[in-house]
């Protein structure tokens, strides 16, 4: 079943510590049960935004790679 | 505040540093900030009501007398101690 | 809520620190910081638009700026510093507001930490 | 109380590394925790394949053992990565972070101690 994200952001081309600030920014925006997409081609935030995200109470709800050197995560809220 | 100084008395930003300093304020000296601990300038600071240390390694391991310092010589346990009571710094 | 002040020293043509600082400033919006950033000496030439690290072939010093505006991040420059390097053509893109050198000890008095880089 | 102790140059060539050891087993003696951001040219500190010769202080070792005493070391990713200095090449109790995680020291620090560049 594909997972309808409420809010995507596309954080391709940016590096340390922009995807980690930008998606920990956007879940403290969003309401309980909706879902951030976080599209990043910087591999260290790949291990970091899921890790951070689930310390401030999040369910990581996947990381797939959707090319060379870059994934999406979908976080729930 | 807290603010330490590790370069010495001819490096730009630490005389800046210094003169920004404000009454009851903590300078401490380290590495070569010891040479300040030599310098008349600092007893300027020490005029504003600054407390100024240095680190007593770092000043005798550099050829320095204790009977040069115009300063009290601190171990890393008295820094620690200092930072205790004033947790706010510039370093 | 912390406040926090980065001072930037050294230049941006042949030291990394005024990229570092900036990114190291924009870090701490993750968390509940406000971190703001002071040019001084050598570093304060980041501001003229004829300043470019990239014509060196190093990285560029324009990066940062589009993340300054995003995370509205506070710069300040110090008055005397700008006429000691006689920088006449100042970077709008910087926000930058001018202080004298006096008002430098009360800046950094307002902080919980001030970390010079 | 929480320190974190930051970092930016290189181990051996100054003496900052040397500093923040003190600083870190001082405030480890007097029942504090302790946590090191090492930050740009620092994160060789922490390089498990760094041989000094044999009269010389091992300052990756060191760190080692203050890490199995509890010391929290927190190394710059991207500053690795300019180094090449892998993850797997860092000494036990070192983990590659970055900004983020400096931020989040920051702001559970009551006091921070920064070794300026």
């Amino acid at each position: 079943m594909a997972i309808e994200p409420t809010k995507t952001i596309d954080e391709r081309g940016e590096v340390c510590p922009v995807p980690d600030v930008d998606a920990k920014r956007a879940l403290k925006k969003m309401n309980a049960g909706e879902i951030l997409e976080v599209l990043i081609d910087y591999p260290l935030s790949k291990e970091r935004i899921p890790a951070n995200s689930k310390k401030d109470g999040h369910e990581v709800l996947a990381i797939e790679e959707t090319g060379p050197s870059e994934w999406r995560i979908l976080i729930k809220v | 505040m807290v603010i330490l100084v590790k370069y010495g008395t001819d490096h730009a930003v630490e005389s800046r540093k210094i003169a920004w300093a404000k009454e009851s304020d903590t300078i401490v000296l380290l590495q070569d900030g010891v040479f300040w601990a030599k310098d008349d300038r600092i007893k300027e600071a020490e005029a504003k009501k600054i407390k100024v240390f240095a680190i007593k390694d770092e000043y005798l391991s550099r050829g320095c007398l204790e009977k040069d310092a115009k300063v009290p010589l601190i171990s890393y346990d008295k820094f620690i101690e200092i930072l205790e009571k004033d947790t706010k710094t510039v370093g | 809520m912390k406040k926090i002040l980065f001072v930037v020293y050294q230049p941006p043509c042949g030291t990394i620190w005024v990229n570092e600082a900036f990114r190291t400033a924009f870090g701490m919006y993750g968390e509940d910081i406000e971190p703001e950033l002071l040019f001084l000496n050598e570093a304060t030439i980041s501001i003229s638009q004829e300043t470019g690290p990239a014509k060196l072939g190093m990285l560029s010093l324009k990066m940062v700026q589009k993340y300054i505006k995003k995370y509205e991040t506070k710069v300040y420059a110090i008055k005397e510093d700008i006429e000691k390097f006689c920088i006449n053509d100042i970077d709008a893109r910087f926000g930058a507001e001018f202080i004298t050198n006096d008002q430098v000890a009360e800046l950094i008095h307002s902080k919980d930490f001030v970390i010079f880089m | 109380m929480k320190f974190t102790i930051q970092v930016m140059v290189p181990p051996y060539t100054y003496e900052d590394m040397d500093t923040a050891i003190k600083i870190i087993e001082a405030a480890m003696k007097r029942g504090h925790e302790v946590r090191l951001f090492l930050f740009s040219d620092a994160v060789l500190a922490a390089n498990s394949q760094v041989k000094p010769i044999r009269i010389d202080r091992s300052i990756p070792k060191k760190l080692e053992e203050l890490a199995e005493q509890g010391l929290r070391i927190e190394v710059c990713g991207i500053c690795l990565d300019y180094r090449g200095v892998t993850q797997e090449m860092l000494i036990k109790g070192a983990n590659a972070s970055g900004l983020p995680e400096l931020a989040e020291l920051t702001m559970t620090s009551d006091i921070f101690v920064n070794l300026m560049a």
